[in-house]
């Protein structure tokens, strides 16, 4: 599902990402851990092509990212749910409109949208806040604000950047159940985390990277 | 789909609603002096029309002629397609007029054994013949006839009339472009509140796949929307400008004006409304730039 | 720490150095049509007063007039502060006048055994008195004395000058207050640009513990600097324009403009970058609107 | 130091604290916890005057909050250095300028600054990227910025909103001994955060909040 042959990318001064070879298949659901720095937000922004490889190939979903025309990257992009770190939610837009744009996007009807808002409001908990605007909600409220909208569009590959920083360990732990379950109906999850109970005892593959470079992999 | 785009479009509007109204009364202000502006063009030109009708040249025939040549100068006049209207002026005619244009004093004439004035024609030119060049061309043309003696008319006024309209077309050239290059500032300026509002926006809808078409199009809805209610708003007021001030104008040009000023033609109001639309959605364009992914 | 708050609108400036080029040039835009404006009307009113110079009022003398009521009437005109200059036209001078006037024809009066004109005198009044009004109450005067039987003058001519002047007025005060309108949306909407991008900062510099006076200084600078910029290049555009079109605007008005079309007066310049300044400053004051805390 | 008395605040529909009564004595280190949406960014913001109590008495410093006037504001937070859960680095300014700007409103001179800044820098180790904007930080030397900033001005009390959510265990525990370092040099200080690792075994005071009230107190 997700191939990186020989992939390196570096900002004027340094290299965040070094020759990494990588491939995960359909299905699978995969850990990136390593300190602060070491290339984990990078390696997932050249998988939706928000940064280009300097060089080396990645294959995603059957797309060649590389050599992704301008406007194909939207249709990639459609494919893939994501979580990011800095959550980029609108604050102009109430939850329930933040998450219904992914739909919107992809122009679902309204109905439907309505329906599917509201069930992945409830299941990671804030359907209490659907009208509320961003500004008004706590950070952890934030941060399921934005996994609801990467889920909400049924991806064929979810991409979550520190998905639970800041949240407490009893609503990570549902989170995290979350993606079990959205991993089990068949989507490909990659979680970047430095939250070792996340990974822990889950028996799924961890890729530690440092400096750029996949140190080791073990599974969880 | 399109009805999400223009959803979002007008929820924008709202949001942003006092940098909106701002952005549309700017846009209406631009108009307005355009307008303003063209409203005296298009009066001044009307009243131009109307002095120049006051223009005549006085044609002067020689004093031998006889009833023959008269009639064939009076034709080859009259079928002269510069030329409005032409009007006869015997030798008795001409001393009456000169006898009241003395006054009181005209009695001196009455002593006179001989008429000494000569018999001519006047004539009134078309407004668009009213040009130096052309006005002196055509008095050359009938100074060379036969039986004519001599062509008389207001040099200076045609010069005049020539450099005013000169002057006007010149000044509408200087000023419409200076406005024009403010408006476009402003539309450019106010759709970068726009978009300098939702830079983040743009980048999320990017990352959420969202095409061009799909990022674009709330923009220049409203863009389109902003300007169509500045030309909207910049006719109502010119209206209204114009229904106070009009009649005050009638009576501050009593003896330049004998008719009422005029609002602008129909059709313009059209060019008001679609200049509005249409410079929307430039500046939304141009502020919106090339979209890189 | 001044020298903090300096710095950092120079930061400023430059880093929306394009945003900031763009509200110079519409500043600039809005004070450059304000100045041909002011030139138009700084001239047409130089032009005003040169023909005016052209006006005078007879004053005809009754026929059996003496020597001496001739010298007092001279003196009663000679003292009136009104006007500027009276000179006497004997009844011989009138009849070669008229003569000359009449040109091939003026022989028909040569045949008079006696001269039925009257002596007068002609006088020109100064600029300031050149109202309808007053006019006509200098006229009614005169009429009154010993001797003068009585007073001619273009009423029309001095009714077109009043009107043109009332014109001008009102339009002065109807275009003006649009310009400034739009100036004021102008810089407004320019420095909620500025103000757009940086609600964050300001948010973050609250919670950091920046008094109003640390927030509000930059903004201030800014719009200050932006403000005499776009004054001052309002200033060269308009001498830009100036020099293109002065000759041109001569030679288009060879019978209106006998003398050089004048540039703004040296104090104007002042009030040109000061009002830039206070209108950067007032933009930026209203855009920050209340800061709370 | 920090005292709350029967402090209650609420959002238009919902309550964020609940009669919370409080006491922080100067030199103190104090943690609180709970889960997401339980008050604790809620209860940092009245300390700083960021909100307005409903009910009760705050003193910070010897202020009283609740009574203080508009131009005082200012005056209150330069004792007071906040690290916040969603960071607010100026996007424009370099790591250097968005540190500088605490102490150039404390008028301190150039040259001070300079040396203060790339002190701090390296003790929360991002002195490498002291000229980069924050864009083009990872997410956690983001939040090491934030944390110098907060530091570099010396405050009397430190507030500091899940100072380690974006961070790798190693980092963390290094931002806690500067913590715990100021905290020694008479800092009081003042930490909301989920991660139990954090306070465990520091002996620290340990306040669990649920639903916007104090459930219990304990030691770390
Ligand atoms: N846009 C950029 N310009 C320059 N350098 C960058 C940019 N983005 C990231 N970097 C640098 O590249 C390196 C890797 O960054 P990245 O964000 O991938 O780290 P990370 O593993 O996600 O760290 P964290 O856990 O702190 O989020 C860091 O040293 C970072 O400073
Ligand atoms: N400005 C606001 N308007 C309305 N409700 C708000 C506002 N700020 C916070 N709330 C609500 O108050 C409650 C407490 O929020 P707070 O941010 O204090 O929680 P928290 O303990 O910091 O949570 P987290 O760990 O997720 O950051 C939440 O339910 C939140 O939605
Ligand atoms: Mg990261
Ligand atoms: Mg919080």
């Amino acid at each position: 599902m997700i191939q990186f042959v020989n992939v390196t990318k570096s900002y004027d001064s340094n290299i965040a990402i070094r020759a990494v070879n990588l491939n995960i298949e359909k299905g699978e659901m995969v850990f990136i851990t390593g300190p602060s720095g070491a290339g984990k937000t990078t390696l997932l922004r050249l998988i939706y092509r928000a940064e280009h490889p300097d060089e080396g190939q990645i294959i995603v979903a059957g797309w060649d990212v590389g050599k992704l025309k301008d406007r194909s990257i939207p249709y990639l992009r459609r494919n893939i749910g994501l979580v990011f770190q800095d959550y980029r939610l609108l604050q102009e837009k109430t939850v329930y409109d933040n998450i219904a744009l992914t739909l919107r996007i992809l122009k679902v009807g309204e109905g439907d949208i309505k329906t599917r808002v509201s069930n992945i409001l409830k299941l990671v908990g804030i359907r209490h806040k659907s009208d509320s605007l961003p500004k008004d909600l706590s950070g952890g409220e934030q941060q399921r604000a934005v996994i609801a909208r990467a889920l909400v569009g049924d991806p064929t590959v979810l991409l979550a950047d520190e998905p639970t920083g800041n949240l407490d360990p009893d609503t990570a732990m549902g989170i995290l159940k979350l993606f079990k379950d959205i991993n089990t109906r068949g989507t490909t999850v990659l979680i970047a985390t430095h939250n070792r109970d996340l990974f822990a005892e889950t028996g799924k593959r961890v890729i530690y990277l440092r400096d750029g470079e996949i140190e080791r992999e073990a599974l969880g | 789909m399109s009805f999400f785009l223009f959803n979002s479009a007008i929820d924008s509007l709202w949001k942003g609603k006092w940098i909106n109204l701002l952005t549309t009364l700017t846009v209406a202000v631009a108009l307005i002096i355009i307008g303003i502006f063209s409203m005296l063009l298009f009066n001044l030109n009307l009243a131009l029309r109307h002095w120049s009708e006051g223009f005549g040249i006085i044609v002067y025939l020689k004093d031998d002629i006889n009833q023959s040549s008269i009639k064939a100068v009076d034709n080859a006049l009259t079928s002269n397609r510069d030329i409005l209207n032409v009007r006869f002026i015997s030798k008795d005619d001409a001393l009456n007029e000169l006898k009241s244009q003395l006054g009181s004093f005209g009695d001196v004439l009455s002593g006179l054994e001989q008429n000494p004035l000569p018999s001519s024609f006047e004539i009134k030119l078309r407004p668009e013949a009213l040009e130096p060049s052309k006005v002196k061309s055509i008095a050359l043309k009938i100074k060379k006839m036969d039986g004519v003696d001599d062509v008389q008319y207001g040099e200076r006024w045609v010069s005049i009339l020539g450099s005013v309209n000169k002057g006007l077309r010149a000044l509408a050239i200087l000023l419409g472009t200076m406005i024009a290059l403010g408006i476009i500032f402003i539309i450019y300026s106010s759709i970068k509140v726009l978009f300098y509002r939702r830079t983040e926006e743009v980048e999320t809808l990017k990352l959420l796949g969202a095409t061009k078409a799909i990022i674009r199009g709330p923009f220049l809805i409203e863009g389109g929307i902003i300007g169509f209610l500045g030309g909207a708003v910049s006719l109502l007021a010119l209206r209204g400008v114009y229904r106070l001030f009009s009649f005050q104008i009638i009576s501050m040009f009593p003896g330049l004006m004998a008719y009422p000023v005029s609002f602008l033609p129909v059709w313009s109001w059209f060019v008001f409304l679609l200049s509005g639309i249409t410079l929307g959605l430039t500046g939304s364009f141009i502020a919106l730039g090339r979209i890189r992914y």
